[in-house]
């Protein structure tokens, strides 16, 4: 569950209403604020079996939200139109492990990142690897419309590997399990908690060098804005100051992962 | 074409009075000038080969067929017509058209009874929702009717289930539930066997001695001969010749009536 | 793992929402269409002909991304150039019933008009001979024979329909094959769950077509069907 | 509206792959489940009563359930089975279900063969009782009726349905964009729409492209009407 | 039923024999045991009123129905007939009925002229795939047996878009064009109008004086009077009178048929 981040500062409000005020609008109910989540990218993003979302990113989304006091509220949206759903303000903000990249830039706001973890590529444990040449003629699934995407189109495809966009990492799995890739690119820890450790990642594990160039990969995972919510910006950027200082950010970064994800 | 020749006795018994009824469709001249009258109780027979434009008067009578040309007076009041932008007539007031309309009962060719209505529901229609006759009126009416072209226990079947000669039935009760002015009917007897066509034809002949006024367009010489009292042989668009049956059928003046009797082999 | 099937069945009764509202929809803009089509003027007819035969031209795939991405944006275009502050919220079950109420009342129209045209004009011819004006004409006469004609038109319309709902899970509605989808990819078991929304989608169309052939029993009163 | 975008020579050339692959797969899946549907027609109105359940029953579940889900049950439903996954390395058939095109050419063979065999075993009842007799009469064995008679005059009948159904063949491969790999027309367009950020126009130009294809294909199967159905149609003299 | 009243003068001439015919829908018993037979050059005319079983005798001998009980001797061999598990006849040797059909031309009441091919399509159909005539040789054929019945200029037409009466003299090409033995004729004139009948009688009449044999189901009395050399009236599915024409519808014994005939009002 995501009831880690209590939320202290409303909740006396809330009794504060007399029941013969309700039908009256309230001004202390607080706004909501929509947030993009591509739920298929555990541990930072998925959902429970019964539909909750959950995770790392929505975690954090809670906590920022506290600090800001609105309420979330999130929406579901596949990976490759988060931003053209962003444009046409199908929500306002995309919390979903968006790495801050300078194409992104051109197009939509960032916040100061939140967390930031490089990628790898996963295939058969047993493969040699010396360089990416060596990865010729190897059939690599990857998140359309992501970083990795862009890197392996980038580095990979010339080198002679085979490219295939998927529309959620989640179904990149579903196809290495099922034999008809061979590995992927994808975060690290992502790739861990989603299926390293999973039954069907036996056998599989990372090769080549830890990727982090800032050209793809950009700076690290920030909230997006649609451009020109500057003062919106300004109240997250203060958010995620306070959840660092004020340990909620230690908190939930625990209840995931046993070591720092914030990077450097 | 000579309308005297027509079985009119004085001016004042017109009931109905059809005059110089031109009707193309395109370039196809079907109606060249077509004139006649009945009074009360004239039955008049109209023959002529496939084609001749036989039905396209009848249609034209009811404004079921726009003509190019041409006046309708039933019962002395005129059916005001103009011509719409294609050069056809039409009604003047849709609700003169609709009043003369009920006055001029029609047997079609066939039947169009309505589908999806049962026999008595077909018959009292229009008298009900047009005629705005009280129900079960309109339901005794049609009960006589039925029984008058010896149709029993049929009331609620529907038109599809039953033989041709019973819907033919049904569509001439249909017709006189109205008690019409004048009946048109359009070969009321293609389609049947022998057999009922001598029983349709037989109701037709108790309708005529009851003294309705008809205009039947048919094949059947026996019929024109010994029901109608004044026929009419059309050809290619005109009356080619008229007079009484019995003098026409026996001595055809015109070539071309002569062929069309000989036709059969009968 | 239950509360997966539990989940994918929430979604049916959004598919059964979603399709029913569309049909609603479809039905209005049919019946609208329709009329349109066969009233003889120019600008009714030009413009319903431009509807079906564009809808009727382009995949509803594409017709949903296209009114579901671009038509959001076009209209927040539009407000914000109006000046308006309030954005156009579409939410993925209106615009799924938008969307797929759009695209059928384009068959729905066709399927109409041919109904009326399949009727004999005899039938008509009759009403017209006996007095009858066209408002009462069509009332007692026309409509009700129109529902005969238009029923296996509008059934197949209907089954291409509900089917079709399927097609809003990829504009992101959480109904049937969404979560069929999610659950598959979470649990890596795509055969289990597809299999069990598929059945669920038999049993909606089964049911239909039960209900459908009992109204069109109904309505064939008084038809002769030929015997084989 | 940024068009310049979409008329881009790169950008182009994306559709004109997508536009390869629709068509590819639309004319294979076609004639692929014509073959198919003939055997189900002769099937549905043979006088096995076996053969027409089978049928029937696969008719009715093709047709009762949507195309997405049958693409993703072939396309990664049946990758989950152990039993496929053993042999589909190296056992033929079952090799080709590694292939992103073979999934969905069989998803739409499949489909499209349920809905045309319905089509023409319908056209094959109602064949004019009157003309089989004819050709009894004639003395014509069932199947030389069934080879001269029948088939040609209910593939003839059947050629308004089927054109429909080609269309809508047309717009059912725009799932293909739903499998990894196949970049379609449909595919093309999100690509380009989630590189530029352009649904409107990435997503207009393909409705365009679909458009003219169906006109074409329309006027395609207007121009084998007339050929075909010319004693359908209304008298010219 | 007496079968000494056909027109039999050897039993080496007899072309078509059938005896003992039953046949039931059901529970409705159509045919109960007629029996009829052929010689080289006979017409016989089937004559009744509807819902007699005229239509259905017909098809019981080409076996288009298949009857309950009964013999069908064609050109002295025998169909041989099993009964099904219904209890109706089927052919034993599926070969030997298709062969003995091709020598039983029919022309059906309603045509039936297959609608996807042109009228020589239609008339070379049979030739061609089922006697293995060459081709060249059967569009001769065909286009002699057109002429006979005064069709020209129509073979590359479809049937939908001829007239009735070109229809009809389609099929009437059609059957003579296999050379059958025995022609079965269904109704070959309902639905025409009176000069088309005559059109169509008068070609019969033709093949009659050329010998061929023929068996008319018929409404046409003038035709049954004039054309064929015997008559039968079937009644309830009995044959209630039979003989020479003129004989029998001048003179009719039983009552029904006197009833029948005078339903007309010719
Ligand atoms: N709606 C129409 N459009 C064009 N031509 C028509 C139309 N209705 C009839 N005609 C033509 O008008 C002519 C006369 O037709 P009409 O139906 O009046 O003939 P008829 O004398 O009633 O013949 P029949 O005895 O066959 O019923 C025919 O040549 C026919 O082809
Ligand atoms: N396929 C069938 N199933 C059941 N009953 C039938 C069938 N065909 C004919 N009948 C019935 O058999 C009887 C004889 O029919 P048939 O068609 O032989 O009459 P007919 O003498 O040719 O009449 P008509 O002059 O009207 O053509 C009728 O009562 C009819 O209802
Ligand atoms: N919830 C998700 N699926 N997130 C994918 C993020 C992938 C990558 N970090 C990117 O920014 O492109
Ligand atoms: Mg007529
Ligand atoms: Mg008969």
């Amino acid at each position: 569950g995501c009831g880690k981040t209590e939320a202290p500062a409303p909740a006396p409000q809330e009794p504060a209403a007399t029941p013969a005020a309700a039908p009256a609008p309230a001004p202390a109910e607080m706004p909501e604020l929509k947030v993009a989540i591509d739920p298929t990218y555990e541990p930072f993003t998925f959902k429970t079996a019964d539909g909750k979302p959950t995770g790392f990113d929505v975690d954090i989304a809670e906590a920022l939200c506290a600090e800001i006091k609105r309420k979330c509220v999130y929406v579901e949206q596949v990976w490759d139109s988060m931003i053209p759903g962003l444009q046409a303000k199908k929500y306002d903000a995309i919390i979903s492990s968006m790495s801050i990249t300078e194409e992104r830039l051109k197009v939509v706001d960032f916040t100061d990142k939140y967390y930031n973890t490089p990628s790898r590529i996963v295939v058969k444990a047993d493969t040699p690897f010396t360089d990416l040449a060596s990865l010729k003629g190897k059939k690599i699934g990857v998140l359309k419309g992501s970083t990795q995407e862009k890197y392996s189109m980038g580095e990979l495809a010339p080198a002679g590997v085979s490219v295939v966009p998927y529309e959620a990492q989640d179904q990149v799995y579903l196809d290495i399990k099922s034999g008809r890739l061979d590995g992927t690119v994808a975060d690290s820890v992502e790739v861990t908690g989603g299926f390293l450790s999973k039954p069907e990642g036996a056998g599989y594990g990372f090769v080549g060098p830890v990727l982090n160039d800032k050209k793809y990969y950009g700076i690290g995972a920030g909230v997006a804005l649609r451009q020109g919510e500057a003062q919106l910006k300004e109240e997250l950027n203060a958010a995620i100051k306070a959840i660092r200082a004020n340990g909620t950010y230690d908190t939930v970064s625990k209840k995931y992962f046993d070591f720092d994800v914030y990077g450097d | 074409m000579n309308p005297d020749a027509a079985p009119s006795s004085s001016p004042s018994a017109c009931l109905l009075k059809v005059e110089g009824i031109h009707k193309r469709f395109g370039n196809n001249e079907v109606l060249k000038g077509v004139s006649l009258q009945a009074n009360a109780g004239d039955v008049i027979s109209l023959i002529g080969s496939s084609g001749s434009g036989k039905s396209t008067l009848l249609r034209c009578i009811n404004l079921l067929e726009k003509p190019n040309e041409g006046r309708i007076v039933l019962s002395g009041e005129e059916l005001q017509l103009k011509a719409d932008r294609h050069g056809e007539l039409q009604a003047v007031h849709a609700a003169q058209l609709q009043r003369l309309r009920t006055k001029l009962a029609m047997v079609f060719q066939h039947f169009n009874l309505w589908a999806h209505m049962t026999v008595l529901q077909n018959i009292i229609e229009a008298p009900v929702h047009v005629l705005g006759v009280p129900r079960d009126e309109a339901v005794a009416t049609a009960r006589r009717y039925l029984e008058r072209v010896g149709l029993r226990d049929v009331e609620d079947r529907y038109p599809s289930h039953m033989s041709g000669g019973q819907q033919q039935r049904v569509a001439i009760a249909r017709a006189l539930a109205v008690e019409p002015a004048v009946m048109l009917f359009d070969e009321p007897t293609s389609a049947l066997d022998p057999e009922l066509v001598g029983e349709v034809l037989r109701v037709m002949k108790l309708l005529a001695e009851e003294g309705r006024t008809m205009l039947v367009v048919t094949h059947e010489m026996g019929f024109a001969r010994e029901v109608s009292n004044h026929l009419i042989f059309l050809h290619k668009g005109c009356i080619e010749e008229q007079g009484v049956p019995a003098e026409v059928l026996a001595r055809p003046k015109s070539e071309r009536l002569a062929q069309f009797l000989s036709g059969n082999l009968k | 793992m239950s509360g997966y099937y539990a989940s994918i069945l929430q979604g049916a009764l959004l598919t059964v929402g979603v399709s029913l509202s569309a049909l609603l929809l479809a039905v209005l803009l049919g019946l609208i269409g329709a009329a349109a089509k066969l009233s003889g003027r120019k600008l009714p007819v030009a413009l319903a002909t431009v509807y079906t035969t564009v809808v009727r031209g382009v995949p509803e795939l594409v017709l949903m991304l296209l009114i579901f991405y671009g038509g959001t944006i076009g209209m927040n275009n539009l407000l914000e150039w109006m000046g308006s502050k309030s954005t156009f919220d579409i939410n993925p079950f209106l615009a799924g019933v938008l969307t797929i109420g759009f695209i059928y009342g384009a068959y729905m129209t066709e399927t109409f008009r041919g109904a009326i045209l399949a009727i004999p004009k005899g039938q008509m011819e009759a009403a017209w001979a006996f007095g009858m004006g066209p408002v009462r004409t069509f009332l007692r006469i026309t409509a009700p024979q129109m529902v005969r004609y238009a029923l296996p038109g509008f059934t197949n319309n209907w089954l291409v329909l509900i089917k079709a709902t399927a097609l809003i899970s990829l504009i992101g509605l959480h109904e049937m094959t969404y979560l069929a989808k999610q659950a598959s990819a979470a649990t890596r078991e795509p055969f289990t769950f597809f299999l069990f929304a598929a059945a669920l989608f038999l049993v909606y169309t089964s049911v239909s077509l039960w209900a459908l052939r009992r109204l069109e029993r109904r309505y064939s009163i008084g038809v002769r069907r030929a015997a084989t | 509206m940024k068009w310049s975008i979409i008329f881009e020579p790169a950008t182009l050339a994306m559709y004109a792959e997508g536009v390869a692959t629709t068509v590819t797969l639309l004319a294979s899946s076609l004639l692929v489940g014509g073959v198919l549907a003939l055997a189900f027609a002769l099937a549905l109105t043979s006088n096995v009563a076996v053969l027409r359940w089978l049928v029937g029953a696969y008719t009715y579940v093709i047709r009762g359930t949507p195309l997405l889900i049958q693409v993703y049950l072939i396309y990664y439903g049946i990758a989950q089975l152990e039993w496929v996954q053993e042999r589909w390395n190296d056992v033929w058939p079952w090799t080709h279900f590694k292939e992103p095109f073979f999934c969905a050419l069989l998803a739409f063979s499949l489909n499209t063969a349920g809905y045309t065999a319905e089509m023409i075993a319908g056209a094959i009842r109602d064949t004019h009782a009157g003309e089989i007799e004819a050709a009894q009469a004639m003395g014509m064995s069932r199947w030389q009726a069934m080879r001269r008679i029948i088939l040609p005059s209910a593939l003839r009948r059947t050629l308004p349905a089927y054109s429909n159904e080609v269309v809508m063949m047309l717009h059912s491969t725009s799932l293909a964009s739903t499998v990894p790999a196949m970049l379609d027309i449909t595919a093309a367009a999100s690509r380009i729409y989630s590189d530029y950020y352009l649904p409107f126009e990435a997503y207009m130009f393909a409705a365009a492209i679909y458009l003219v294809i169906t006109f074409a294909l329309v006027g395609l199967f207007r121009l084998t009407e007339r050929r075909f159905l010319a004693h359908l149609a209304p008298r010219s003299h």
